[in-house]
């Protein structure tokens, strides 16, 4: 059973009282309770959530899936996203993407074998002019070549 | 319009009209012993008459690959059964792809008329009619064909397959 | 040539930070607007011509006429969610100058007579949030928020809501139900938000270079700001230039310069070897221009209409000799189905369909017919929806085919790409 | 009071009324699907698209306030292109499974398909695959295929029953409307998504499979249920009754009613009826014809009631007309009789806000109206008491129709049952009759208040009158009916024939309700 820490409780606790109304805390809430539970959200979290939020869990299901930044799956300790939508694809944001798949032998979406990636491709992150770019878990890394990319990720290791 | 031919002055004498009928017998029958392969009638019931595989005789409700009937229990048939002999009790299947099955599905073939309506509105081919054609029978309940009748009568061999597949509509999305 | 007024101090590290920012005269007009009369400040934007900056080109002060006499309490939303394919200017003045934003936000309230402010940002953009955040806390500090702002008697609040990734939100009405904590759906009008927005109380939503605009309308006053542009595009903006030229980036060019002296001069020009196609003149939702369109186009909103298209967000996206139309539209109509919010049947399930069918002909799979079918389905999906996003969706379809009809004709019968002569396969990985 | 013109008709509507409104007024036809009167507008199917003269293009009439002077169409060529298109922009995603889909008969897209459809699908990519058969809490099944995401069902949560357990995720066309995992459709009001439910997304697992509509006839009555008295249909035919869906009464029930409501029928069908009259004055049970045992009832008991009237008492519930208790107590004047008594198990005030009410009896306030003139009703423990003590030896009880709210049945059946001549007017059977303490029973069968016509009286004291909807018993009597034959006099019967309503045919292209 997902518990948030003491000082996550806290955090929900002020947000509730932040906006003028408690639902707008559902956005920053999510994000908190996906920050502690190793980067996802669980159907149980959302349970959890909505029993300390005091709103139908209707509701923070509903926000929970409607965005996309929000896990609904388990994801490896790097989260990369690769941008593959128009600007990026023409400098090869494609065949990066594959790159990478092959490199980390991982399939789209998905853990890698020693949980540390997932590759996902994403809609437009707003760095076309310096694509093609990633992002990996909460940083930018742009104007990435195959090696570039692949060793930025290492390093992350 | 066609007209009835008066009788002739000749048939008032009787005879002629006995003698040229004996003829027409008597030229069939010498015809029909020399040549059997020719006759016009059959030898029922030792010998039956084979129709077509169109013929609209007795209904076969298909089966799927599996042995399971193909009826959704629509009710499309039953509705628009013209002698309203049709009746059908629906039940939810466990398989969410399937969802409705009939658990019961009665003909009452005494009441059928044979028009084939049921079969045209069949929206999944599950209704057929067949080429037998006999319904013989002892008590009133043998006219009632049920589904271990419809489907899985003796001369079926386990059910007739439709052509079509559920599943493979399913999976292409139709 | 490069006009700079916005970013003008956007190179120096120091502008981030509040002190930097107070030495290149940051906060003055601040101080100069909030002696003036706000009706003043409301008539000096109309006067300025100063049109939105985020896609839809409706002229600011207009927008904030709207909002009734009276009715408290207010809002003003900045609308820093950002997510037009080919526009990343917002993100940039996040970063480089989060003052110039907050300063642009507060005389705009102080005009609208607004006591709280919200600036959505979108949640992909953490290095504009860290920015910001700072900036806040800065300006919290120095008394530039908070009650009576320089000693003016005005008061003001000030926070920033993340958005959570839905390219939606970027929508005003969808951003006010996101910021209710609602999903990012737009909403029926009217109400327009001038008059029911967020909560149901009146709520002006501006983009972020709109708002900082405002800031060099009061520094230099309705004249000095019309200096650049044109009668009707006054002023300077941002262009977002991305795609396949030689120094993609963000240049700030008064409004009505060429195209081509953005595309060939500024921006660096094609690449070695490669020819201009066609270019995307502001944001994928726009549609798009052929070379010899693009190369007579002056970037200002009424010559761009004139072409058919819009000036959007800036967002110019430049097509070389070695991009495939279908595989382009491929992508794009993958994104708008991904992002349709799936309120309206027409959008909802037409940006599904043009998915279906683009990616039908990009697998070889089409029917003759099916461009036809492209046709239709954009037809009857613009203008029949809340938003616009399905315009946004059906208006690059159109164009695609309408101007590169031939590529996609050679698609359905050979199965393979007329430009890179390789099939979906080979493109897609 | 604006005035506007609607496809060269004019029409003067409400202030703020909307167009679609004004069409409805009007009973014009108008293709549409999330908009519901009773609830908020979405404005997301965008088929209620109307040329407005003046208007920049195409507006949607459910968001569009009726201005006075406005020229308003659908009948265009370009409006009807756009509603053509429409429906396949709602029919590309939904599966072809009408034979076993529910609603068919009855459902929003196979009407206005056919009223406003493209005859020729343009279609022939693969349907987005979605969930079926989804369990969604105890009354409704989900199939998220057929769905399309009209979000009434989503907006009935939030804003009538306030329950909020519906909710749509997920987004574009991998939209789904569904429950959160932990939290099913439990509440009281939850069939009402299936009633409001286009398509056949949402079905009652009640209904479901049971009859195909078309089946079916309904006819209007008031609910039995509680004394809030909604107006129904009921939905029946030669089979018995098969459900009930609420009628638009603002003055009662809006256009709800509650998941309980929706049981009522279950007490009118054959099985749970006393189909025959029933006699036990010895150690045997003999059954005759209701008439027959009002005749002799007549004969045994009448003139000894009148002789001794002191000795005799009636037990009363508040589930018969107010025309019935007025021959009840008619009867009682004639005969003498002074003692009545109420009996009630669900004798309270609660209210739930929207509809549920405490006293689950339809015709409380009616019993009290018609027993005023007669005097003070005294509680069934009273009876009870007298019969013990045998100061009682005649009782009259008028039995509950739906006995599920009366917890105390059995029991009181059985104290009841002690007097010496016991007589009891009953709709329904249960085991307790199998066993009587009488040692002269008689069971009369009575008609069901879908079987008679009559007038409830309401918690609010609104007079309700309700009409025959068919017949379940043929052998069982009002209460009115059987009082006239207990005064030994005869009845009179309407013989001009009426036509005949149980033939199971083809009715739904006749009976087709409102969207």
């Amino acid at each position: 059973m997902f518990k948030l820490s003491p000082a996550g409780e806290e955090f929900v606790k002020k947000e509730l009282t932040r906006y003028e109304t408690k639902r707008s805390a559902i956005i920053p809430c999510l994000f908190k309770v996906q920050e502690e539970n190793k980067g996802w959200v669980s159907p149980e979290a959302v349970t959890y959530l909505s029993g300390l939020m005091d709103l139908p869990e209707a509701w923070v299901n509903e926000v929970l899936n409607f965005y996309t930044m929000f896990n609904k799956e388990p994801v490896g300790k790097l989260h990369v996203q690769v941008c593959c939508n128009i600007s990026c694809c023409m400098n090869g944001a494609r065949e990066l993407t594959k790159h990478l798949k092959d490199t980390f032998n991982v399939k789209e979406g998905e853990v890698s074998a020693d949980g540390n990636v997932t590759i996902t491709r994403v809609e437009c992150l707003g760095s076309c002019g310096t694509a093609p770019m990633m992002q990996v878990n909460d940083n930018y890394y742009e104007n990435l070549t195959h090696e570039s990319a692949v060793k930025t990720i290492k390093e992350l290791m | 319009m066609s007209k009835v031919p008066q009788p002739s002055e000749l048939s008032n004498w009787y005879l002629p009209g006995i003698l040229k009928g004996l003829g027409y017998t008597f030229t069939n029958m010498v015809k029909n012993i020399l040549n059997p392969k020719k006759m016009s009638t059959l030898n029922y019931p030792e010998e039956k008459y084979k129709y077509s595989a169109r013929f609209k005789g007795n209904h076969i409700l298909t089966v799927k690959k599996d042995g399971s009937l193909r009826c959704t229990a629509c009710m499309l048939c039953a509705t628009n059964c013209p002698a309203q002999c049709i009746s059908i009790t629906a039940s939810e299947h466990e398989d969410p792809t399937v969802e409705k099955y009939p658990i019961n599905y009665e003909i009452d073939i005494l009441r059928c008329v044979f028009c084939g309506f049921c079969e045209e509105a069949c929206p999944v081919d599950a209704i057929r009619m067949g080429p037998e054609w006999q319904t013989p029978g002892l008590a009133g309940a043998d006219f009632h064909y049920d589904i271990k009748k419809l489907a899985y009568r003796a001369n079926l061999k386990g059910g007739i397959q439709s052509s079509v597949d559920d599943k493979e509509r399913h999976e292409a999305g139709i | 040539m490069e006009v700079k007024i916005l970013s003008e101090h956007y190179d120096k590290p120091s502008y981030k930070s509040l002190d930097g920012y107070k030495e290149l005269g940051g906060y003055e007009d601040l101080a100069k607007a909030l002696k003036m009369d706000p009706k003043q400040i409301v008539e000096d934007v109309k006067a300025s011509g100063l049109r939105g900056r985020g896609g839809a080109g409706f002229p600011t002060g207009v927008k904030w006429g709207f909002l009734p006499e009276n009715g408290e309490p207010r809002y003003l939303l900045c609308n820093a969610d950002e997510g037009e394919p080919g526009t990343f200017k917002d993100r940039l003045m996040m970063e480089a100058a989060p003052h110039q934003l907050i300063e642009g936000m507060i005389i705009s309230a102080f005009a609208i007579k607004s006591h709280k402010s919200y600036i959505y940002i979108r949640g992909e953009y953490n290095d504009s949030i860290r920015s910001l955040e700072k900036a806040l806390a800065e300006a919290y500090k120095d008394g530039l928020l908070g009650k009576n702002i320089l000693g003016s008697g005005f008061d003001h609040d000030m926070d920033i809501y993340v958005g959570a990734g839905a390219y939606i939100c970027g929508e005003e009405t969808a951003m006010i139900s996101s910021l209710e904590g609602l999903k990012g759906q737009p909403k029926l009008k009217p109400p327009f938000p001038a008059i029911e927005g967020y909560l149901g109380k009146p709520t002006i939503v501006n983009n972020v270079e709109s708002l900082a605009s405002v800031k060099y309308i009061i520094r230099d006053g309705v004249e000095g700001y019309r200096k650049h542009g044109t009668e009707k595009s006054a002023g300077t903006k941002l262009f977002s230039v991305s795609g396949n030229v030689v120094k993609p980036g963000n240049y700030e060019i008064a409004l009505g310069t060429s195209m081509k002296t953005l595309i060939m001069d500024i921006a660096g020009g094609m690449k070695p070897g490669r020819k201009l196609k066609a270019v995307i003149p502001g944001g994928s939702s726009t549609p798009i221009l052929t070379a010899d369109e693009a190369m007579s186009a002056n970037m200002d909103y009424e010559s761009i209409a004139s072409f058919g298209s819009f000036l959007g967000s800036g967002a110019v996206i430049v097509l070389d000799d070695s991009n495939c139309m279908v595989d382009m539209l491929g992508i794009l109509m993958h994104f708008y189905h991904h992002e349709s919010c799936g309120q309206c049947t027409p959008c909802r399930e037409g940006t599904g369909w043009l998915n279906k069918v683009v990616h039908a002909i990009l697998k070889g799979e089409a029917r003759e017919k099916d461009l036809e079918l492209i046709n239709g389905i954009s037809n009857h999906m613009m203008g029949k929806t809340i938003c616009a996003l399905s315009d946004a969706a059906a208006m690059p379809a159109l164009s695609f085919l309408q101007k590169f009809r031939d590529e996609f004709e050679y698609f359905i019968k050979e199965g393979q790409s007329k430009v890179r002569g390789v099939g979906y396969a080979q493109m897609h990985h | 009071m604006p005035k506007c013109t609607i496809n060269g008709k004019e029409v003067e509507v409400k202030e703020g009324a909307t167009i679609i409104e004004a069409f409805k007024t009007m009973s014009e036809d108008i293709a549409h699907y999330c908009w519901h009167p009773g609830l908020s507008i979405a404005g997301v199917c965008r088929l209620c698209m109307v040329d407005v003269e003046g208007a920049r293009g195409p507006q949607i009439a459910c968001n569009t306030v009726v201005k006075d002077g406005m020229v308003i169409t659908n009948q265009s060529e370009q409006i009807k292109d756009i509603v053509r298109w429409g429906m396949d922009f709602h029919l590309i995603n939904h599966p072809l499974d009408c034979p076993i889909c529910d609603q068919a008969g009855e459902c929003g897209l196979q009407e206005q398909y056919m009223k406003f459809g493209q005859y020729d699908p343009e279609m022939n990519q693969q349907k987005v695959k979605k969930r079926k058969v989804v369990d969604l809490g105890e009354r409704v099944v989900l199939d998220s295929e057929r769905c399309i995401l009209c979000s009434r069902c989503v907006r009935f949560t939030d804003e009538v029953s306030k329950t909020n357990e519906l909710g749509i995720f997920n987004r574009g066309d991998r939209s789904e409307v569904g429950t959160f995992k932990d939290k099913p459709l439990n509440n009281k009001y939850s069939i009402n998504t299936v009633d409001i439910c286009p398509v056949g997304a949402l079905t009652s697992k009640d209904f479901r499979f049971r009859q195909r509509v078309w089946y079916l006839k309904n006819d209007d009555t008031v609910c039995n249920g509680c004394s809030t008295g909604c107006n129904v249909k009921a939905y029946f035919n030669e089979e018995g009754l098969f459900r009930v869906k609420p009628v638009y009464n603002e003055e009662v029930n809006g256009h709800w009613m509650c998941d309980d409501g929706r049981d009522i029928y279950k007490y009118v069908n054959k099985e749970h009826r006393l189909l025959k009259a029933k006699n036990n004055s010895g150690s045997q049970w003999s059954e005759l014809t209701a008439g027959k045992a009002m005749q002799e009832l007549h004969n045994s008991l009448f003139a000894e009631i009148k002789a001794a009237p002191e000795k005799t008492g009636v037990v009363l519930t508040g589930q018969y007309t107010n025309e019935e208790y007025q021959a009840v107590f008619a009867t009682l004047k004639e005969l003498g009789v002074t003692q009545a008594f109420h009996w009630n198990d669900t004798d309270s005030d609660d209210f739930d806000g929207l509809l549920i009410r405490g006293d689950k009896n339809p015709n409380t306030k009616g019993l009290q109206n018609a027993a005023s003139a007669f005097g003070a009703l005294k509680s069934v423990a009273d009876a009870e008491a007298a019969i013990a003590s045998g100061s009682l030896e005649t009782v009259m009880v008028l039995a509950p129709e739906n006995i599920a709210v009366y917890s105390n049945y059995d029991k009181t059946f059985a104290a009841l049952s002690k007097a010496k001549n016991f007589v009891w007017f009953g709709a329904n059977k249960t085991e307790c009759f199998e066993t009587t303490n009488s040692s002269n029973t008689w069971m009369i069968p009575i008609k069901s208040f879908v079987e008679k016509s009559g007038t409830f009286t309401n918690h609010a004291g609104l007079d309700q009158t309700f009409n025959y909807v068919t017949t379940v018993v043929a052998g069982a009597l009002t209460m009115s009916e059987a009082m006239t034959l207990f005064k030994g006099e005869t009845l009179e019967f309407d013989l001009r024939a009426k036509p005949m309503t149980s033939m199971k045919n083809n009715h739904f292209t006749l009976n087709r309700g409102e969207l």
